[in-house]
């Protein structure tokens, strides 16, 4: 029990900074994706939308050959931490973000997709940049929709397993997480150890989407033209 | 059973074993006519499913003594004896291997070394069988790098990223980015990939058949062990 | 003062316009699709021209031929979109306060609480657009603009669904904004009423051409004569207000003087009055015993007509211009050089604050 | 004919309203916010009221108490929304045919085309309404509420922001639909024009409440006299179309003839008439050479006056409200019985089709 | 290489069957939690959403157990086919829908709650009855959002291993996709094929981008208040 409470801990941990590092990252994307025209612009779909069309386990490999000695990532992190991130939480961050870059772009790509230009333009004309006005007007009425793109985000990186095994290993206390031990018990037999940390993710997941949800109800735009006085 | 074919046994094997396997399948089809299916994955995973889950299944090919343990009174031999494909463990690096030369010598490498995880791979049990009779497992307990299967434990040292590895010894011969740096040859259970056919199946009949065919013919025996395998048998 | 010379091409429409506004309120107005909006985007920066140039008090904001095009938000204009355009996430206090917050401190000269207040906005102020009626969201958007105190103000039809009394105020607020901020304004319109009651100048888009540019009165005569869509004249006059008595007010015109429905002005104030060129009557002779708290004597100076309406000009000391039939033309004998009477009542005139 | 007492209840708002609407065309009138569009929507069912009954041609569509509430596609209603509703996704054509491709074969009395053409959106058919000018896409709200052939139609302020040409068009070709099909029209208005012009009946609500139900005259008439926004009175009057020359037109209204400007209208043709109590001057004695084409004579038969303002009723054979001033009272000596003559031009006088 | 094309013909299957279930039921389920209120509408939410926070191993355990003998979609197959569905390509598209739905119904849950409904109660006042009004004006006014779901939905189900392996197997030729495939040449040692079949991962999600792109230019919104004339 006391080893489960610091499995799920790790793994909030992963979840959380792969979540910090996707919503940006996603955000910058969708941005590029919905509101750019630009050289390339297929290219970084494709790019942001593999890990969604490979099966994990070929994107664990993938980056394991990154973070490697070959790799860019590799190389940039020897010169810096003296070693590879491999097997390391920092690499299951990194492939829990990966894997879930691309539906928090498809959800951000949808939502900014979905504001209307003309209140863009008109904050512009009331003198906000184009930061703030991504900022104060675009960020919030998308909101709906990156909410959604962040739980979807936050709840996959949770449960990824097949890229993490492969690149961080499953190491208990340094990179076993939720997802692995699962596997582990169930791989031992050790069937009710296995459906306890099942439920351990159910509850997590079920407390993120109570909290999307809570989110959602506290959102700028909610009941707008729907809750009010039973409009149909 | 799932098999939609009647008298098409369905083994459940290593997935290891996939291309050994199916080309002793052709040999069969070819000279008997009769076909046999096979499902693979990992070992335990499908002693797991075959166990706990009742899946539909004629016979399985399995290594290591975790998924007969799980499978317990479900499998039985087939009479004529079973057919082993034996392999043993090696420790790999990449090509500058430092001073390490035995088992031993991990202990003061002080550097990764990816094994299997004990618990998930069979490999894994073996090479922590090595590791315990060598003495040095709690030494170098920290260094170990717990990996999903063999696979993955070669690609860690593939890729740079564990500086050790040990895996089976079929394995680090298919790899050309890895020197195999000393073989372990005993101090674990023999790693025996051992097919069986399974009490009460519906097909297990056809599912001796085969593994009498692949126990007998030369031709197969050839494909298993220009693939680094040493067939052996034992009696019933 | 905007000088501009904009193409914008669109499949089916061509808007090719240049002339200039000046420093006081510029009505614009023309057909429905005749590129009102379209001209006033391109000021604003909502839209990119499609070529020409634009240059706002000096600064060329926008130039096809040096590649400048300023971002909106460096413009400083102040614009009431058409159809609102309000923020529907955000409440009617911080829809009026968005751009007000962006600028410095000292800059502020109008508040948002009592831009809210005049505009009867006070008690909505934390209801969402969508929570709001027609003409609400409209006062809203007019709030917002205002509260930005810009350099420039373009108004694009912002009292279309307003009523009667809240227009009428909303135009004088708007008149006193102007003068007390001089910001010069651009207000697209198509009531008669209301350009009249607050251009200095008038601009007549068709078919995204320039047709007109004059004084609104001018402009409106031009308009009426050319057969167009404009139904009557108004003779518009700069006047001073005289006594207030017996529901009456006396308005100073020049060298005369004329009385109009009570006005809660004070003597001496600056107005400006309208009064329609179909609401004078014209009298060979001096009448008497009539309602009418207004007869003038002058001498006609012009006759001229056009599709049955017949315009004469009659100075009084004024000029005035008053539409007729031709029977009653060739009845009363009416030519050049003649003198008359100019009948009109106390309530066909208007009086507004002057600008 | 819909009966209604509908009960909305929102923050800060309720709207409490009980009446009906009778087969012609009834004008809703009211300052901003006053409840106008919410009780259309409560009518065409896009808002479900907190209380209350409502029938439309004697089935009940809403009631609290039965608890029925008709879905809004069965209640055959046209409704032109004051912010448009069109539909973003589909051109012009496919918004203006989405309700008429719902209703059978037999029962489509207008076609699409038709009215695109009338309106003026024939060139237009293949753009999306983001791609419309502000009375582009209002014309085109409205043509899609007409397309349906409903069989009563709302209008929230559909003219809004047109010209004064396509405004007279429009409410032409709206009188004429509703003659030839006998549509009830409710129309929810701020011009005092469209609604005179248009509408046989007028409601004015205020906060909420009914203030008045009456013939537009004289309810514009009671809301001037309260002190309203309403600025002036219009006599509203039956006539028929007589000679035309000599570009005058001749209106029999009873009794009596007068002069109008030149009406495109045959001889006999039904109109309707319209002149300001304020554009009427009042003679105490037979008038000579005047401009104004109408001098008629009558006797007084009532007078009252309010905050300032006077009004008389003069019968001349029909009855006409004139305002003046009290000190033009007081100084022609009017009193009741006493004659009097009216004075007008023709050219302030609007002439109508009859609804 | 010729079973290579049998194998992508094999995952195309499951993945077209497996949309095929997920874009009726998810629109269904998204159009619930987002515009209808009523009594188990959160554990409607968390049940869609669970196979996303679990790990597909565990999924495929579930579905396993479920599918079996002992479970209630086992004993009605068997009622029905004689024998339970588990190990057949069926339970493989059962196994790929299930763990695309989430993301399936968060997509369309987005989109849906973006549409205006004033232009809604407007069509339903213009007479259109309340199918109509969801396929012509709600659904074309989703359509970018949902057409990313199920983009999302069918390339996630293409690149489905986990719960899938559990409980279809990895029979060649009968439930064998592209991700258990590479799965087995990665465990073989057949790195080259396994890469080879990767790249066709890649070639699959990226046509599924691609038309996925094509079909987001003729959306009935495409260009407006974007495309044209360069507003900003
Ligand atoms: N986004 C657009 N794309 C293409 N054409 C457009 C677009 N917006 C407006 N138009 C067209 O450009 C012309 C001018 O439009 P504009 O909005 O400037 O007219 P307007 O004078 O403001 O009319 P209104 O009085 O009806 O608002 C019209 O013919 C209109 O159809
Ligand atoms: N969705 C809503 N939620 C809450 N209050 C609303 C909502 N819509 C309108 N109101 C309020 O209800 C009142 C009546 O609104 P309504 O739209 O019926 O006014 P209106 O008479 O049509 O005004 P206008 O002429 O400005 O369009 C207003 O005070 C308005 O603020
Ligand atoms: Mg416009
Ligand atoms: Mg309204």
């Amino acid at each position: 029990m006391n080893s489960d409470i610091s499995i799920v801990a790790l793994s909030l941990q992963i979840a959380l900074f792969a979540t910090a590092v996707t919503l940006p990252l996603g955000m910058l994307v969708a941005w590029l994706l919905v509101r750019k025209q630009f050289r390339g612009k297929f290219v970084l779909d494709v790019v942001v939308s593999l890990p969604l069309a490979l099966p994990p386990v070929v994107v664990g490999y993938a980056l394991l050959w990154m973070v490697g000695t070959n790799g860019w990532i590799g190389q940039a992190s020897e010169s810096v931490f003296g070693s590879t991130l491999a097997f390391t939480w920092i690499a299951a961050a990194l492939a829990a973000a990966i894997v879930s870059l691309p539906l928090v772009v498809r959800s951000f790509g949808a939502a900014l997709a979905g504001v209307d230009p003309r209140l863009e333009i008109a904050a512009r004309g009331l003198g906000a940049g184009s930061v703030r006005t991504f900022l104060t007007i675009t960020l919030p009425l998308a909101y709906r929709g990156v909410i959604a793109g962040v739980l979807l985000g936050f709840v996959r990186a949770l449960s990824e397993f097949g890229a993490t095994i492969v690149v961080a290993g499953n190491i208990p206390g340094r990179t076993q997480t939720v997802p692995s031990a699962i596997f582990t018990r169930i791989s031992a037999g050790d069937t009710d150890a296995a459906w306890r940390l099942a439920l351990v993710s159910v509850v997590l997941g079920v407390i993120a989407l109570a909290i999307h949800n809570w989110l959602l109800k506290r959102s700028p735009l909610s009941g707008v033209g729907r809750s009010n006085e039973g409009r149909r | 059973g799932g098999n939609a074919d009647k008298d098409v046994p369905l083994i459940f094997a290593a997935a290891s074993l996939a291309d050994v396997l199916a080309e002793s399948a052709e040999i069969y089809e070819k000279e008997t006519g009769k076909r046999v299916e096979f499902n693979f994955g990992g070992s335990i995973t499908l002693a797991n499913q075959i166990a706990k889950l009742d899946a539909p299944v004629d016979g399985v090919f399995f290594v290591g003594e975790l998924p007969e343990l799980l499978l317990g009174d479900l499998v039985v031999t087939v009479p004529n004896g079973r057919i082993g494909l034996v392999n043993t463990l090696v420790v790999i690096a990449k090509e500058n291997a430092g001073n390490v030369r035995t088992v031993e010598d991990l202990a003061g490498s002080d550097s990764r070394i990816a094994i299997g995880d004990p618990v998930l791979a069979p490999v894994g049990r073996f090479a922590k069988q090595a590791l315990e009779s060598a003495s040095v497992w709690d030494e170098i307990k920290n260094d170990l790098i717990f990996t999903a299967d063999v696979r993955a434990a070669l690609a860690a040292v593939e890729t740079g990223n564990s500086t050790y590895g040990i895996v089976y010894r079929t394995d680090a011969m298919g790899s050309d980015s890895v020197s195999i740096v000393s073989e372990i040859y005993d101090g674990y259970s023999p790693v025996v990939y051992a097919g069986r056919t399974l009490a009460d199946a519906r097909n297990a009949l056809a599912a001796k058949n085969y593994f009498d065919f692949i126990s007998e013919s030369k031709d197969v025996q050839n494909v298993f062990e220009s693939a680094g395998f040493t067939v052996g048998f034992s009696g019933p | 003062m905007i000088t501009f010379d904009v193409r914008l091409e669109r499949p089916g429409f061509l808007l090719d316009v240049i002339g200039e506004f000046g420093d006081g309120i510029t009505a614009v107005f023309g057909p429905s699709g005749a590129g009102k909006s379209s001209l006033l985007n391109c000021i604003a920066g909502s839209i990119k021209p499609s070529g020409g140039e634009i240059q706002i008090n000096g600064t060329t904001v926008y130039s096809e031929e040096n590649k400048v095009s300023i971002s909106p938000e460096k413009r400083c204009i102040g614009t009431v979109y058409q159809d609102g355009a309000l923020f529907p996430h955000l409440d009617v206090r911080r829809n009026i306060e968005f751009g007000w917050r962006l600028i410095p401190k000292n800059e502020r000269r109008l508040d948002p609480l009592e831009l809210a207040e005049f505009l009867g906005l006070t008690e909505l102020l934390d209801r969402k657009p969508d929570e709001l009626s027609g003409g609400e969201r409209q006062r809203v958007a007019i709030a917002r603009a205002l509260a930005t105190s810009p350099d420039l103000l373009l108004l694009d039809e912002p009292l279309a669904s307003l009523d009667i009394a809240r227009r009428g105020s909303i135009l004088n607020y708007l008149k006193r904004v102007h003068s007390e901020f001089s910001i010069p304004m651009i207000y697209v319109s198509h009531s008669i009423t209301e350009v009249v009651s607050i251009a200095s100048d008038a601009m007549l888009l068709r078919d995204g051409r320039l047709e007109g540019f004059d004084r609104p009165s001018a402009l409106l005569l031009g308009a009426a004569v050319a057969g167009g869509d404009i139904d009557s004249f108004e003779n518009i006059l700069d006047g001073v207000v005289g006594e207030s008595a017996d529901h009456l007010t006396t308005v100073r015109i020049g060298s005369i003087e004329i009385s109009t429905r009570h006005q809660n002005k004070n003597s001496g104030e600056n107005v400006v009055v309208s009064l329609g060129a179909n609401q004078i009557i014209l009298a060979a002779e001096q009448p008497t015993n009539l309602s009418a708290r207004n007869i003038l004597k002058g001498t006609v100076s012009e006759v001229w007509s056009n599709q049955g309406k017949v315009f004469t000009e009659v100075d009084v000391g004024e000029k005035f211009i008053v539409e007729l039939t031709e029977s009653a033309l060739n009845e009363l004998g009416i030519a050049v050089n003649n003198d008359v009477f100019l009948i009109f009542k106390s309530s066909s005139v208007d009086v507004f604050d002057a600008r």
